[in-house]
């Protein structure tokens, strides 16, 4: 018998916990302090995270070897329940703080070129600052709730920063959708909260994987054992309450990570400035979903674990569908990273739980990386702009032969490129193997329909590849297409490459794209990433766990390790082979693409509106919610409240209370009383005629009939 | 100085309400400086008295024990000859479940205070009605003699009647009679219930006075076994009694015991709804919410700003105390109607705020989805779910105010309320947009803020409950977090089309009429502000207070079930 | 021979028993000297009466309440009445109603020259007080029907006295319907007398006598009698002649209407009642149907009125009906409440009345429509009607809520006692007339406060005294709700006889 | 002598036409008659009923009260029905009815 007490006392002082408020105190005096220096807020805030990125850094290596931290203590209490609050140090949230500090702290360098013309820079950085903290909470928070709560902020700000420039009304109605579909994810990860608080009476994450241990399944029902207090409670939920609670949990990943049904939002949320994207949109944010699906991943079910799976790969494969035909330079990436989310998700559907995190931080790498790069063009396209020349900067139909005017971009770009492919030599191959190896280990050893899932994500390979490098290819080989558009020929010596304090950081992250960074090695399992971050092992009661991860990495990987990779390179060279002959300098769909329309026929369509998704939820969802609180309103208003209208025009006529109360029974009561105190009164009334011999005679008759009454 | 505190806090505005009265018409416009100055010190005596509030001490809710700053003198006490006699005592008190309201009550009247300074017609009337009304609220959550109780809950009607009334909007009058006579209905109600209930319990104490007994429980098992003659049980108002089953005079309708019945039902059910009716009128819950919305739109700004920032709180306060206190064995059996009736006003009253074109009726809307957390926190019977229900009443008192505030800051401006009648404000008025922003955000339940504290505990509560004492089924919680999303559907969408986009409003010459937040709006917006976040960070300092009574109230509630 | 001398000093002892009974009837008798007083000085001078009469009759009514504190209990004359602290506090009740009514018409200078012109409206007055003071002590059928009587014809003669088309109508229905209604009465006692063979309702020969007849004589006999009681307390069915009678007779005099007869009728339904109470005949399902219906009739038909005053006949209805709820608890408490209810009634009705006149002197009708805006030029007053309209309708906080809360405790305890099914409804449709009696009860304030008035229409002025004199009718009500053991002490020491 | 019931009948069918003369006649004073027809059944009742009481008499006392009063009434009435006159010119209870509602 576990004592529930002994797990969420809180632990006595720990020198580690100054470095915890400080690395979380730093960005959010950034986001206070920029709200009120106005003028040097952008240099201000950058140089903060740099402070803060030092320390993430310094802490990540100093304390990478010793065993993990984890600090305690009480928020509030409610009732005899304690709610702790609890910090936990290992080696994921090290590697996670330094990651989210050094990719925000590029983006603060880039924005204060990018950002420098605009007048609300400080708000901009404030949020930004904001950002930066409550995505360190999410990561050094070890507590559901508390989690949940950074979970929440962590949108909030992503609503801020997506709405940044409001006066656009898409820029405003893109950030109500990220939001609101952020929501639906949170309402159900609210739920999971639910379930696990009902079971464990705790939110404390190790507390719960401890009791989770000590919890078993008795006749359909998941009971937990454990003490309180010394007295002893049996927490006993319907047995499916434990898959639902793992589902449930995820539904948040699916809001944050922009995972099917609700990716939705991501594309639209392009709409915000470009760092932002970068930083929130690629690598971070939408990260958090996955790296939440790691730290309970001891807690999800087999049934919960195959949702997650099947979810995944149905994203990743939807996703890279959509990012073959977009013209937009940012909607294309942004549908790539869904579909890379995709990917992660997969993974710790599997069980590959150390490779879907290692994609996670190699794809922040290169896809904040390729971001940046496409800031860059913007950037310096958006310079173009003048009295005669308008044009849409982000439309890729208007670049090409951008290589040639910034080279370095460039060679970012292209590097990033091939790690996104998932080409040998760049990270991005490394943890995609891994992912594909589980994955198919996974298949094998399920069997059967499950080949699909790793079908979609064996397609997917090849799609990602063709998508990137058309975009390469269309964007900086061949001429500079605005020039025909606008027939001005010569527009091409105008563009500049972008200057140093843009091109840093992109080449940093190009620079951290390549495989070397995580260990010269072809074998993913071998780097040192992989060495660290090792697999768990699944703490939920037997007849509800998946299969063991150690028989899956050891006998069957080993078995399938030679031809996964070989498989992968080949899908990855087909697709940039296929993307040459489409898209090739001198192809003619390279040429003529300036004026290229919305690809007909039903792949193109499907694909370049993602599946028609969003016209589903406009036309269905959307309108059919706005039109039943209309109805309600309707019905609130005229029939629930009918009678006092009601009331009203009984003073007027009879006639109407009697129309009135036939047409809106439903409101009954109230109404009715007011109505029938018309009628009852005008009937007592109706005896006053005047004449007092009829008086008499009433008066008579009805103390008879009182008479009768009696009587009978 | 403490001992009496509540006296104090009651009276302070009724005397201030006769000064402003006595005050010759030239001095006009000291009213508002009175007023102000009243509520300012009775904020100030309720701080005290909540300082001095040791949360510790309540182990079971229905013992005068656990009572703080406890007053009880006899007010008067009726002879009814060999019927015996009953007795109503001037019997001011405070535990865990009044001393939230009390403060959040003192807080919003405080603030009302400060919005009536522009009212411009006949001032002198008003400020005493707003005084008077000070009072009875104030009394209401203080009283523990149901007598006194019914006494200031009614006398609240009048004040609110002609506030409404006479400084209201264009419909004013519809609006005025239609939430008097609501609310009446409601209380004859209660009315019906009170006089069943002092005919039903007897006073330990003063009936041991008679008897010459002390000790209370001796008392009580003499009056069980019918050892007491009918003549020497002296009757009582008291609260605190009623909540022990062992105050009912056997064999009277109401007691536990004898099981009474009316037309085959059991007797104490039927009281229950009648409590619950009379109190979810007032909450309002549908289907009895139809006068809020009026109420709201038609009164003026810091008559909503108190209507929707405490008036509605004594209906919560009110079932708490009486209803369940009472009836615990009753509000079990009906537990999963008012679940239900709570979840069904959350979706309801999203759904409604999703469709109007009025600010002030969106936010009447939402206070009645918010208001349907109460009910299914209560519902829960949890320790969670109850302390949920109490937080979120005292923080969506907090949030209320400010969007009601802020809707009159608009309607100062424009005398327009209408959401379609601008667009991009955020341009012209930022700081403004701000407090806009925080007073959603909170509302919509935002962590950070208590909106979300007191939601996320009547979820866990609502949750628990079927597994802990198997009062609602766990769907009901789930399907209630749709109202989450909800919520931040409307306030999203209202602050996408007033405050982005372009700057746009209907009438050019609204343009120069509106300016940012002047320094009087800082000073009501910004405390408010400043509270919904620190009770939204630090849940402690309330529940503190709350815990131990809350957790003897469960106690209650669990015994009358087992 | 013999036999001579025995009549002889048997008169004698016959006439000091009487001359010692007299003093039981203090009151009666005062206020008869005070009538022959007023008619010799009306007769005696000519013009410039009004002080005179008025001060004659005030001193005799005062004189009359004093003494009527003084009596103590007992059955006079041979059981003609039986006097008890209770009844003798309702004794007290009825001629303090006369002095307050007196007070009011002094108020408006047009009625303190009705009262001057002749001695009659005084003289009138004057009777029906004594008539109503008689009628509530009175256990001898005879001299029921005398009481009523006296009270009736009084009644006529006001209502007729002042010149008017309509208050000649209203006379002239008066009448006849009373005239009906006390024949009915009439016809049902001869048969009761026929019963029992004693016209002494509280000899015990009189309830053994009623308690072997069959069923259906006897309720139509009782039915009959009681009939002539609730025509003097105006509860349904015979309420119709009310309305019209209160809407045209003046002010003070429809002020004392609207107690005294009332309260003296229920006083003699308690007695009633007493006597009749454990026959077969169910006298309080009867009753408690005829409650509930007075209430219902009184409180719906109110919603309607357009006048002040008829208004008030109708409210004045409905509270019939609250009184007779006090009758059929039929307890002690159920006593104690009605005495308190009665007080409360007195004061609240009265204080209306007074309000209403002032009103009338303002606009110079008592038409609401007439009463626009007028809160908001004298808000004092203002403020007075809201409180006395809160107490009609018995809310807190007005001596009003503690009058129903009594009363209707009293009912629900006999219910928890006997557990009759219309006890229960007696209670719940009382309170819930509440809420009907707030619409109109409120429609004044409505008026008064919140209608713009449509034209500027030149209103006399109040004196400041009006004012006073309203504050004083009106704060007791306020006091009585927070102080109510005050009033409840007083009525307490009073030892039961029922 | 007649037997009792016939006299109890005798006042019964008085009554009754008295009764029927109060609500059919439309001229005050027959309505006034139609009252006093009524006493009159009860004061024969009254009477009749006395005789089981011979020691006291009381119904005879009784019967006798109700005449004078009965005549005080009617006096009353009369003067009343003149008043009327004055305004309305006209003694039918059908035109007298202005007070209504």
């Amino acid at each position: 018998m576990i004592e529930l007490q002994d797990l969420i006392s809180p632990t006595d002082y720990d020198p580690m916990i100054n470095w915890i408020l400080l690395l979380l105190g730093i960005p959010l005096l950034s986001f206070i302090s920029s709200l009120f220096i106005k003028k040097n807020a952008p240099i201000w805030s950058t140089f903060l995270l740099l402070v803060n990125t030092g320390i993430a850094i310094f802490m990540a290596f100093s304390f990478w070897y010793g065993d993990s931290v984890s600090i305690k203590g009480v928020w509030f209490t409610l009732g005899d329940t304690v709610m702790s609050y609890s910090f936990y140090l290992d080696r994921l949230a090290l590697l996670m703080i330094a990651l989210v500090n050094l990719i925000s702290f590029l983006v603060h360098v880039f924005s204060m070129e990018y950002m420098k013309s605009d007048r609300n820079k400080p708000r901009y950085f404030a949020y930004l600052g904001l950002f930066t903290f409550s995505m360190l909470g999410i990561v050094l928070f070890h507590n559901l709730l508390l989690m949940f709560i950074f979970w929440e902020l962590v949108g909030f700000t992503s609503y801020l920063l997506i709405g940044f420039w409001f006066e656009k009304k898409t820029a405003s109605l893109a950030a109500n959708k990220a939001f609101i579909m952020n929501r639906i994810g949170d309402a159900g990860m609210l739920t999971g909260l639910m379930i696990l608080f009902a079971q464990f009476s705790t939110f404390d994450l190790e507390a719960v994987k401890a009791l989770m241990i000590f919890s078993e399944i008795e006749d359909g029902n998941w009971v937990a054992h454990f003490t309180n207090n010394g007295q002893e409670v049996m927490n006993s939920l319907d047995g499916r309450w434990l898959s639902a609670a793992g589902i449930a949990l995820f539904c948040g990943a699916v809001g944050k990570s922009a995972q099917f049904p609700l990716q939705v939002w991501l594309p639209d949320a392009m709409e915000g400035p470009t760092p932002v994207s970068a930083l929130i949109h690629a690598a971070t944010m939408v990260a958090a979903g996955v790296f939440l699906l790691a730290r309970v991943f001891v807690l999800l079910d087999a049934q919960a674990l195959e949702v997650v799976a099947i979810v995944g790969a149905i994203t990743a494969f939807m996703a890279a569908i959509a990012a073959l035909s977009q013209f937009d330079i940012k909607k294309v990436l942004a549908y790539s990273t869904i579909s890379q989310l995709g990917y992660m998700v997969m993974a710790i559907g599997v069980g590959a739980y150390s490779a879907g995190l290692f994609h996670l931080v190699t794809h922040a790498f290169f896809k904040a990386g390729l971001f940046l790069c496409a800031g860059i063009i913007i950037h310096q396209l958006h310079k173009l702009h003048s009295d005669e020349i308008k044009f849409n900067e982000q439309d890729i139909r208007v670049m090409g032969g951008l290589r040639l005017k910034m080279p370095v971009t460039f060679l970012c770009f292209l590097i990033c490129s091939l790690a996104l492919a998932g080409l040998p030599g760049f990270s991005g191959f490394l943890s995609k193997d891994a992912i594909l190896l589980n994955a198919t280990a996974w298949a094998e050893i399920k069997g059967g329909g499950y080949y699909i899932v790793i079908g979609l994500a064996y397609a997917s390979v090849i799609l990602t590849a063709i998508y990137i490098f058309r975009l390469v290819f269309l964007v900086f080989t061949r001429g500079f297409r605005l020039e025909s558009i606008l027939n001005k020929p010569g527009l091409m010596d105008k563009v500049k490459e972008g200057n140093l304090i843009l091109l840093i950081p992109a080449i940093l992250l190009a620079v951290g794209s390549i495989s070397i960074v995580f260990g010269a090695n072809v074998k993913a399992e071998n780097t040192w990433f992989m060495q660290f971050i090792t697999n768990p092992i699944y703490l939920v009661p037997e007849s509800y766990a998946a299969f063991s991860l150690v028989d899956l990495s050891e006998a069957t990987i080993k078995s399938l390790h030679g031809w996964v990779a070989i498989v992968s390179i080949s899908l990855a060279v087909g697709g940039l082979v296929i993307s040459y002959f489409l898209y090739r300098p001198i192809s003619k769909k390279a040429l003529i693409f300036q004026d290229a329309p919305e690809p007909r026929g039903a792949l193109g369509r499907i694909s370049f509106n993602h599946w028609y998704q969003d016209v589903l939820y406009e036309k269905a969802i959307v309108k059919f919610i706005v039109i039943k609180g209309k109805a309600l309103a309707w019905f609130d208003e005229k029939i629930l409240d009918g009678f006092v209208n009601g009331l009203a025009k009984t003073q007027v006529v009879l006639a109407h209370i009697v129309r009135w109360f036939d047409k809106y029974i439903i409101d009954g009561f109230v109404h009715l009383t007011v109505s029938t105190s018309g009628r009852i009164g005008q009937a007592t009334r109706s005896i006053q005629s005047g004449n007092v011999q009829t008086y008499i005679l009433s008066a008579m008759i009805l103390l008879i009939l009182l008479l009768l009454w009696l009587m009978i | 100085m403490i001992q009496g505190i509540l006296s104090y806090i009651i009276f302070l505005p009724l005397i201030a309400a006769a000064v402003v009265l006595c005050l010759p018409k030239r001095l006009e416009s000291s009213y508002r400086i009175v007023t102000v100055v009243a509520t300012g010190l009775t904020l100030l005596l309720t701080i005290i008295a909540v300082y001095s509030f040791d949360g510790g001490i309540a182990e079971n809710i229905n013992s005068e024990e656990n009572l703080q700053l406890l007053e009880k003198s006899e007010w008067f006490s009726l002879d009814l000859g060999s019927l015996g006699s009953f007795s109503v005592d001037y019997f001011l008190a405070v535990d865990g479940i009044s001393i939230p309201m009390l403060l959040l009550a003192s807080i919003v009247l405080f603030i009302g205070a400060i919005s009536s300074w522009n009212i411009r017609q006949k001032k002198k009337g008003y400020f005493a009605l707003y005084l008077l009304l000070s009072g009875s609220v104030l009394g209401c959550f203080v009283a523990l003699d149901f007598f006194l109780f019914y006494l200031f809950f009614e006398f609240m009607l009048l004040p609110m009647y002609f506030l409404i009334g006479i400084w209201g909007g264009p419909r004013k009058e519809y609006a005025a009679i239609k939430f008097f006579i609501y609310t009446l209905i409601g209380s004859i109600l209660i009315l019906i219930v009170m006089i069943g209930l002092y005919n039903s319990v007897y006073d330990p104490v003063r009936t041991g006075a008679e008897i010459g007994v002390t000790s209370i429980e001796q008392v009580q098992t003499m009056v069980q076994s019918g050892e007491v003659a009918r003549e020497d049980i002296i009757k009582s108002f008291n609260m605190i009694y009623m909540a022990d089953q062992a105050n009912y005079i056997p064999g009277s309708l109401l007691s536990q015991m004898s099981g009474g019945e009316i037309i085959g039902k059991s007797a104490r059910w039927i009281a229950f709804l009648a409590l619950l009716i009379g109190f979810a009128i007032k909450l309002p819950s549908f289907p009895f919410h139809t006068w809020l919305p009026d109420a709201h739109v038609e009164a003026p700004t810091p008559i909503s700003v108190v209507l929707a920032g405490i008036l509605l709180k004594i209906g919560g306060y009110g079932l708490i105390r009486t209803a369940f206190s009472f009836f615990p064995d009753s509000a079990f059996h009906y537990s999963w109607m008012i679940g239900f009736f709570g979840v069904f006003s959350i979706l309801y009253g999203a759904l409604n705020a999703l469709a109007q074109k009025d600010i002030k009726k969106l936010i009447a809307y939402s206070s009645v989805s918010h208001m349907g957390f109460v009910l299914l926190g209560l519902a829960a019977m949890t320790v969670e779910g109850i302390s949920g229900a109490i937080y979120q009443m005292f923080s969506h008192g907090l949030i209320t105010s400010m969007l009601f505030l802020i809707a009159g800051v608009l309607y100062d401006r424009t005398q327009d309320r209408l959401i379609e009648n601008y667009g991009g404000l955020a341009n012209r008025l930022p700081r403004f947009t701000i407090v806009v922003g925080i007073a959603f955000f909170a509302s919509l339940g935002l962590p950070g803020f208590s909106g979300f504290i007191a939601e996320l505990m009547v979820f866990l509560g609502a949750f628990k409950s079927s597994a802990v004492i198997g009062a609602i089924p766990q769907w009901m919680p789930v399907v209630a977090t749709i109202g989450l999303i909800l919520g931040a559907g409307y306030y999203l969408w209202t602050l996408q089309r007033m405050f982005m986009g372009k700057y746009w409003v209907k009438k050019a010459e609204w343009t120069e009429r509106l300016k940012d937040l002047n320094s009087r709006e800082y000073l009501m917006l910004v405390p408010l502000a400043v509270l919904v976040f620190w009770f939204g960070i630090f849940p402690d300092t309330l529940m503190s207070l709350i815990n131990s009574s809350v957790e003897g109230f469960t106690d209650l509630l669990n015994q009358a079930i087992r | 021979m013999k036999e001579q001398s025995n009549i002889v000093d048997g008169l004698g002892e016959k006439l000091s028993e009487i001359a010692g009974d007299l003093f039981y009837l203090g009151p009666e008798v005062t206020l008869a000297i005070t009538i022959i007083l007023v008619l010799v000085y009306d007769l005696l001078f000519k013009d410039k009466k009004e002080v005179g009469i008025f001060s004659i009759g005030f001193v005799g009514l005062v004189f009359a309440l004093v003494i009527s504190s003084f009596i103590n209990a007992g059955t006079p004359f041979g059981g003609m009445f039986s006097l008890n602290m209770w009844n003798l506090t309702i004794k007290f009740l009825l001629i303090l109603g006369g002095v307050l009514m007196l007070i009011m018409a002094s108020r408006d200078q047009k009625n303190i020259n009705r009262f001057g012109k002749s001695g009659e409206l005084m003289i009138a007055s004057l009777t029906v007080i004594m008539g109503a003071s008689l009628m509530s002590s009175s256990t001898n059928l005879l001299m029921i029907y005398v009481a009523i009587e006296l009270t009736s014809i009084g009644s006529y003669i006001l209502t007729g006295i002042v010149r008017g088309r309509k208050r000649s109508e209203a006379a002239l229905k008066y009448v006849l319907f009373g005239g009906v209604s006390s024949a009915i009465m009439i016809y049902g006692m001869s048969w009761l007398y026929g019963f029992t063979g004693t016209l002494n309702i509280s000899d015990p020969t009189f309830f053994s006598g009623l308690s072997n007849v069959p069923i259906l004589p006897l309720s139509i006999a009782l039915v009959m009698t009681i009939g002539g009681f609730l025509f003097k307390l105006s509860a349904f069915p015979l309420h119709i002649w009310s309305p019209d009678v209160y809407q045209a007779a003046p002010t003070p005099v429809v002020a004392l209407f609207s107690f005294v007869p009332k309260v003296a009728a229920i006083a003699l339904l308690i007695q009633f009642v007493g006597a009749i109470n454990t026959i077969d005949f169910d006298w309080q399902l009867w009753l408690g149907i005829v409650a509930i219906a007075s209430m219902t009739v009184g409180n719906f038909s109110a919603l309607w009125q357009k006048n002040a005053k008829r208004m008030m006949a109708y409210s004045s209805i409905a509270h019939a009906g609250f009184l007779l709820v006090g009758v059929i608890a039929f307890s002690e408490s159920g006593n104690l409440a009605l005495l308190f209810y009665a007080a409360v009634y007195l004061l609240m009705n009265y204080g209306a009345f007074l309000l209403i006149s002032y009103f009338e002197k303002q606009t110079g009708s008592a038409n609401i429509n007439k009463l626009r805006g007028i809160g908001l030029d004298v808000p004092w007053l203002g403020v007075l009607v809201v409180i006395v309209m809160i107490a009609l309708t018995g809310l807190p906080p007005t001596a009003g809520f503690n009058a129903k809360l009594l009363i209707f405790s009293s009912i629900w305890e006999s219910w928890q006692g006997s557990g009759a099914q219309v006890l229960l409804w007696v209670f719940i449709i009382g309170l819930l007339n509440t809420v009907v009696a707030l619409f109109y009860y409120l429609r004044i304030p409505y008026y008064l406060f919140f209608k713009r008035p449509e034209k500027e229409i030149d209103k006399a002025k109040l004196t400041s005294i009006d004012i006073v004199w309203g504050t004083i009718f009106v704060i007791p009500l306020l006091v009585l709700f927070f102080k109510s053991d005050w009033l409840v002490d007083f009525l307490n020491n009073i030892n039961f006889v029922l | 002598m007649m037997p009792v019931d016939h006299l109890l009948i005798l006042g019964a069918g008085l009554f009754v036409i008295g009764f029927i003369v109060v609500t059919t006649r439309k001229n005050a004073i027959a309505v006034l008659i139609g009252i006093e027809l009524m006493l009159n059944a009860a004061n024969i009742n009254l009477v009749v009923f006395s005789r089981f009481d011979p020691d006291f008499l009381q119904g005879q006392v009784f019967a006798l009260f109700v005449i004078t009063v009965a005549a005080a009434e009617t006096a009353v009435a009369l003067a009343i029905v003149l008043k009327v006159y004055r305004h309305f010119k006209t003694a039918d209870l059908d035109k007298i009815s202005e007070l209504r509602g």
